[in-house]
């Protein structure tokens, strides 16, 4: 075991360390070996989380690591502990793979970038806070990544630190992700009043074998981990920070705001799967938000012109997918939309990226187009891509988001229809991106036409790797025949029991999302190629489109009831309340003062008048002292 | 009634009948004749109490001394006629009140307090004679004895400062 | 020996004090001319005096007569500088009513 | 050995630095702060192999008074805190000239004496003796060192005098009414009245006026922001840093174990009081203008959540309030120590007028960064130790506290950052900010270090306190 612990510290500390080197050296080693070694750390976590995964097999229960006490609360110790089972380590895969992947990219991209050390080095840190989140033994390590990797999404948002309103975007990130760690936090404490132990596995066995837990606490605990979660993984209410991240460079959007960090929320109810398994309540919660959030954030992609926007929205929306598998217990579904998402995700961003980096910063799509000749890697990764993302069959989406669908017509008619049109939505929206972008002519300005080019390969060789993932993702759980299913059986004990047949309606469920999928992408072309129709400009959009175009006003509106309230209070409190509260206390001062000043008047100078009083308090002394006998 | 009580009797009346008229006089001339009357009626209780020392004592530092001191301020002012305007009636009023007021208090006390007399003991000790007085007072009491002395110094030195002249200031 | 207060009593020496004083209390809060203010404050303080030797006498002990002894000589003193005092006062007002005496007024 | 010898310490370093001249006196004042730590960790060492390293004297006879220094846990945790930070503090000075600096080390070095013997000090009497004696040398070092408007300053530290002097006297008529019952005012024999439940609310509002003026717990902060304000910044530090946990350390010490019946009974509105004080200094935080200010607001929301923390009366409540206690000492000072360093700079200390910061100098922007995540209790800092333990303890009284107590996470996080941005971030400014200097930077650096180490491993100061709060527990639970 000492062996394990050692490469899980490897595992853990290697990006820390990559992330110190860079802070304190990286400016003097210089732009390449600043890259090379931030990305190398990386690799070195990939290697040793496939070092694990190599071994998981032979060790169906995991690996569990305690290194030292770490917090003490009166009914239980929490420890900083490690736990390697199937789920943590599927996911530092995924997140230290495509990790190292856009690090390479990154080389590249920032290449340009003054403070590309500083770049890396929060990518370090982000992937060690990521690491820290997958492998936590407890809710309170989890926690640890959980606000880390909060923190690097707003130091990577507002990097570009000389634009405030990138500023603004990173501290909104922060704060909306604040509000979901409270809930988070709120969850913790009850299950810790409730089992005393915040353990995965304590809890676990706590929560299965407890004969008596109040039901209506364990749901509040679901429930205020669901908004957590929902804060993480930008889901209604609190997604509106999700489209404003993509203020960070793009490497950042693909690795954080796509791929990984968002996702960390259907990892928690994943590892807590036991737990929300008890609560139907909340997972019918948890699928309407997971749908009505899918359905909404699709109808605000349609209208977008921002290519990091519609990718963001189109984020939102997938990540909504995930949520509607979640609430209806098929967590396996939602890994697995997780990993093929975090594949084609990734690739579709850096491929914006790509775009964006050869129209040196441009990302309206209107000022895009005809980029297929000039970028012809980048146009046949993004294509791979966005037929994954669309539900093309054979690549990897398509098994992915078909099993969702599945999953939703066995449960629930409505949320199937509505998942649906978000799905079809979804294919009209990428292609509507794929047309603008790289079909018709150029609309940029022609210094921008001169120098349009292929990216150098350091960016186009993650772009094909991810794109040749995006295509055989799936394989890892074909329908019949889940690779992923029985892989994940250790820690989603349902799915022994499960049965994964194929019939007659699943074929029919499947050519209707094939259907409709091709129907989107059908509308698109319709619009933008056959029509040649460009988006009108901001001033121009009207009825709903421009609600959906303004995505409903939902910032306003949260502008309006919450931070808008909060300031004016503010400034009550500070202008008046306390400068009541001060008065008060001036007017004991005050009161004070007058009573000295009216009680001077009394001392007069006359003699006769103090010799006066002075004899009454002499008989009011004496006869006090008489009578008190 | 004996022959004692009826002189204590005469004495007391001398001693109030003077206090008040020493408080009533217009002239403060008169005032401190009656108050020397008042203080040689005292000297005569303590010579009924058989404290002679005490009584020579009373009468050349009361009636001598001080009284000669209050006769001579008296007449340095020239205040050998009434210049005093009266106090409003208000203030006579109160003076009236707390009068009664602290006589009421004070006598309603003693007569509610536990009656001390009985027998009074007579141990025929010699408490009071001069030579009796003199050997607590050096012994005993020296050091008050001393400080007494230096306060009379200093009371002295105090009323020569007091009273000289101050130089104008230019 | 006879004790003289077999014949007389300490209360009459009691009540003969109090009502002394009572005097000179109100002579200080009837009177606006210093001197007989000061005047009955030695009113005041024979009666005190005069109790003390009643209360020697009645113990048999010459502790108050000594007392006594030193109230006289404080008494003098006091009386010398307190009429001093009223004399640079009177050099300086021309007058020795109390009630023009409010220079201690804050 | 035992623990009069770090008063001594304190004490002849004040005189010392006192005696020692105006050049000489900064280094001497922190020789002898940095000789009470050194000092102060030695008798840590001592009292964790199980010595007695109390110290208790007959001193007054009538009435009877014992000259007593009780060295628990809890007492030594809050030594550690004050002896570690007073050189920090003395270091942090070191870039600023002071005319009268004599008087000023000596004074610094005084009120941490002061300070020292409050957490140390058993028997009533001595207890507010100390307590008071640490306002003097603030008061001086307030008005004499402090920075604005002369008259503005004499009105803001004059207030807080008689303000907090005012209240401490309502303590003392309790210990005199605790004496006349017990015959002694040490903390032991105290412990043993059995005062009726009403006594009990009256001793423990007197201790709650003189306490809740000094945390500050609203509504008697006024005094807070002004003095924060107008006092030289390592006034501010030592006000913030050590002076506000006297009277949560106070709290726990003796408010609580003294008057049980009525720390029960009134549980819930004073846990409220604390949490209206997280939300309430939390959005006054927001709209401040002036940097001092805003820390002395967040300050007033941090103490308000370590004060509902004590009053819940359970383990884990005293606990995170300990943690909580030392770890806001630490950040806040650190705090205090940035807005001194770009006051050195810019000579202002309104954000409007700071911004674009960080291009320039990006080591220091780092150091403040994490000063204000530490600030708003980002887990692996000390500070999410010590909160998450007491949110934890309010959920156990109610989970409404907990949710309540825990918007500061919200809010602190919206008003450190906004301020952060606006102080840091943006175009670069155009007025020159020259990169820290290396006492700049290793003051800043150590804090952070102890910040980080007791964030990940806050297991020795946990296992130092927990004896004695579990002690001082099964006083407040005694049957009476």
């Amino acid at each position: 075991m000492e062996m394990n612990t050692n490469i899980a510290l490897v595992l853990v500390l290697a990006p820390f360390l990559g992330f110190l080197i860079n802070v304190f050296f990286g400016k003097s080693l210089g732009k390449w070996l600043s890259g090379i070694i931030g990305t190398f750390s990386v690799v070195v976590s990939f290697i040793a989380t496939a070092y694990f995964f190599s071994g998981i097999s032979a060790q169906p229960e995991g690996i569990h690591i305690s290194l030292f006490d770490w917090i003490q609360i009166s009914n239980f110790n929490v420890d900083f502990g490690f736990q390697l089972d199937q789920l943590s380590i599927l996911w530092l895969l995924f997140v230290t793979g495509i990790g190292s992947l856009i690090h390479l990219y990154s080389i590249s991209y920032m290449h340009d970038d003054e403070n590309m050390h500083q770049f890396f080095a929060y990518l370090n840190l982000f992937i060690f806070f990521m690491i820290t989140l997958v492998i936590g033994s407890n809710l309170l390590v989890m926690f640890i990544g959980w606000e880390g990797v909060g923190l690097c999404s707003y130091l990577l948002i507002g990097f570009w630190h000389k634009n405030q309103e990138y500023n603004d975007a990173a501290k909104k990130a922060f704060i909306m992700n604040r509000i979901g760690d409270l809930g988070l936090l709120v969850g913790i404490f009850i299950l810790g009043n409730l089992f005393s132990t915040v353990d995965f596995t304590t809890l676990k066995t706590a929560i299965t074998t407890a004969p008596d837990y109040n039901d209506f606490w364990v749901a509040v605990a679901a429930l205020a981990l669901f908004i957590g979660a929902c804060g993480k993984s930008a889901q209604i209410p609190l997604y509106t920070w999700l489209p404003d991240a993509m203020a960070g460079p793009t490497p950042v959007s693909a690795l954080i705001h796509a791929a990984t960090m968002v996702t960390a929320g259907i990892f928690m109810i994943t590892r807590l799967n036991f737990l929300f398994d008890l609560t139907p309540s909340v997972q019918s919660i948890i699928a309407i938000v997971g749908a009505v959030t899918a359905l909404v954030a699709a109808t605000i992609g349609l209208v977008q012109n921002d290519i990091k926007k519609v990718l963001a929205y189109s984020t939102v929306s997938q990540l909504g997918l995930m949520f509607l598998a979640l609430g209806l217990g098929a967590y396996e579904v939602a890994v697995f939309h997780v990993i093929t998402h975090a594949f084609f995700k990734a690739c579709l961003f850096l491929g914006s990226g790509s775009v964006i980096h050869a129209l040196h910063g441009e990302q309206d799509m209107r000022n895009m187009g005809g980029l297929k000749k000039a970028m012809p890697i980048t146009f046949v990764t993004m294509l791979v891509a966005s037929l994954a993302i669309s539900g093309v069959p054979l690549f990897s989406g398509f098994f992915s988001k078909d099993e969702v669908l599945l999953v939703a017509f066995h449960h629930n008619i409505p949320l199937w229809i509505v998942a649906s049109i978000a799905s079809i939505m979804t294919a009209f929206y990428m292609f509507r991106l794929m047309f603008l972008t790289f079909f018709q002519e150029f609309r940029g300005t022609s210094a921008q036409k001169h120098h349009l080019h292929e990216s150098p390969s350091l960016i186009t060789i993650p772009l094909i790797v991810l794109a040749i993932l995006a295509t055989i993702g799936g394989l890892i759980s074909l329908p019949g025949n889940s690779w992923l299913n029985g892989y994940l059986t250790p820690v989603l004990p349902k799915l022994a029991n499960a049965e994964h047949h194929l019939g007659t309606t699943e074929y029919i469920l499947m050519a209707i999302a094939v259907i409709g999928g091709l129907v989107g992408i059908g509308i698109a072309y319709a619009k933008y190629i056959k029509q040649n129709t460009v988006p009108t400009e901001d001033a121009e959009i009207t009825g709903f489109s421009k609600v959906l175009y303004n995505k409903y006003y939902v910032d306003e509106f949260y502008e309006a009831i919450f931070v808008k309230p909060i300031n004016v209070l503010s400034r009550f409190f500070r202008d008046t309340i306390e400068t009541a509260l001060s008065a008060l206390v001036f007017g004991f001062g005050k009161v004070t003062n007058e009573i000295s000043y009216q009680g001077k008047k009394i001392q007069n100078g006359s003699i006769g008048l103090y010799l006066f009083v002075f004899v009454l308090g002499l008989c009011a002394i004496v006869s006090y002292l008489f009578l008190a006998q | 009634m004996s022959t004692i009580l009826i002189i204590f009797c005469v004495l007391a009346a001398i001693t109030l009948s003077t206090a008040f008229l020493t408080i009533f006089s217009k002239n403060p001339i008169h005032s401190a004749i009656y108050l020397v009357i008042c203080f040689f009626s005292i000297a005569g209780h303590y010579l009924l109490l058989n404290s002679q020392f005490l009584a020579i004592v009373h009468i050349i530092v009361y009636s001598g001394a001080i009284m000669i001191l209050f006769l001579f301020t008296i007449m340095l002012m020239n205040l050998n006629e009434e210049r005093e305007v009266h106090r409003p009636r208000i203030t006579r009023l109160g003076a009236i009140v707390s009068f009664c007021l602290i006589c009421l208090v004070l006598i309603a006390i003693f007569i509610n307090s536990k009656p001390i007399v009985g027998e009074y003991v007579t141990t025929g000790e010699d408490y009071q004679s001069i030579k009796v007085l003199g050997k607590i007072l050096l012994n005993e009491y020296m050091v008050p004895f001393e400080f007494a002395s230096i306060l009379l110094l200093v009371a002295m030195i105090g009323t020569v400062l007091l009273s000289k002249k101050e130089k104008l200031q230019k | 020996m006879n004790n003289i207060l077999n014949h007389i009593g300490i209360e009459n020496y009691i009540f003969l004090s109090v009502i002394l004083f009572c005097i000179g209390v109100f002579g200080v809060l009837y009177r606006r001319n210093a001197i007989i203010v000061f005047m009955s404050i030695e009113i005041m303080l024979n009666a005190v005096n005069l109790l003390f030797v009643a209360f020697s006498t009645y113990h048999q002990d010459a502790q108050g007569q000594v007392f006594v002894f030193f109230s006289m000589a404080v008494a003098a003193a006091e009386v010398a500088v307190g009429l001093a005092i009223l004399v640079s006062i009177f050099r300086n007002l021309g007058s020795i009513t109390i009630d023009n005496l409010k220079n201690l007024k804050g | 050995m035992n623990v009069s010898l770090i008063l001594i310490i304190l004490l002849v370093g004040a005189f010392a630095t006192y005696l020692a001249g105006d050049k000489l006196a900064s280094k001497m004042a922190l020789f002898f702060g940095l000789a009470a730590a050194g000092a102060s960790i030695v008798l840590l060492n001592h009292y964790n192999l199980g010595e007695n390293i109390s110290f208790i004297n007959q001193w007054i006879t009538q009435p009877n008074i014992s000259f007593a220094l009780k060295a628990d846990g809890l007492s030594m945790a809050m030594l550690l805190l004050t002896t570690a930070l007073t050189p920090i503090i003395i270091f942090s000075s070191f870039g600023n000239q002071y005319k009268k600096s004599k008087s000023f080390y000596a004074l610094i070095l005084f009120m941490s004496f002061a300070m020292a013997g409050t957490f140390l000090a058993s028997d009533g009497l001595l207890y507010y003796i100390f307590w008071e004696l640490s306002l003097i040398p603030i008061y001086f070092i307030a008005l004499i060192w402090g920075n604005g408007d002369t008259e503005e300053r004499k009105k803001a530290v004059v207030k807080f005098f008689i303000y907090t002097l005012a209240g401490s006297l309502f303590m003392l008529v309790a210990f005199v009414y605790m004496y006349q019952q017990a015959g002694s005012l040490l903390l032991e024999d105290l412990y043993k009245l059995n005062l009726s439940a009403t006594e009990q609310l009256w001793i423990f509002l007197a201790f709650f006026l003189a306490y809740a003026i000094k945390i500050p717990l609203i509504p008697f902060h006024t005094w807070q922001a002004n003095v924060y304000q107008k006092a030289p910044t390592v006034g501010t530090m030592l006000l913030s840093g050590i002076m506000l946990k006297m009277g949560l350390y106070s709290v726990i010490r003796w408010q609580l174990p003294l008057a049980p019946l009525a720390a029960k009974e009134y549980m819930y509105i004073f846990i409220g009081l604390g949490i209206a004080g997280v939300i309430y200094g939390s959005i006054v935080a927001l709209r401040q203008k002036d940097l001092k200010k805003l820390l002395a607001y967040s300050s007033l929301a941090h103490v308000g959540l370590i004060a509902a923390g004590t009053y819940t009366l359970t383990l884990d409540g005293l606990r995170g309030a300990v943690l909580q206690m030392i770890a806001h000492g630490f950040v806040v000072v650190g705090l205090f120590y940035v807005a001194e360093i770009i006051f050195r700079r810019y000579e202002t200390r309104a954000i409007a007028e700071m911004g674009g910061i960080r291009p320039q100098s990006p080591k220091f922007t780092s150091m403040f960064l994490i000063l204000v995540l530490a600030s708003v209790a980002l887990p692996s800092t000390f500070n999410f130790v010590g909160e998450f333990t007491v949110l934890y303890s309010l959920s156990q009284i109610n989970i409404w506290f907990a949710v309540l107590g825990g918007t500061t996470i919200i809010l602190g996080a919206y008003y450190m950052l906004k301020m952060f941005q606006h102080a840091m971030l943006g175009e670069t400014n155009s007025k020159i900010f020259a990169d820290v200097t290396f006492n700049e930077g290793l003051t800043l650096v150590l804090i952070i270090g102890v910040l980080f180490f007791f964030g990940m491993y806050p297991k020795p100061i946990t296992d130092l306190i927990t004896p004695s709060l579990e002690e001082i527990l099964t006083q407040i639970n005694r049957i009476n």
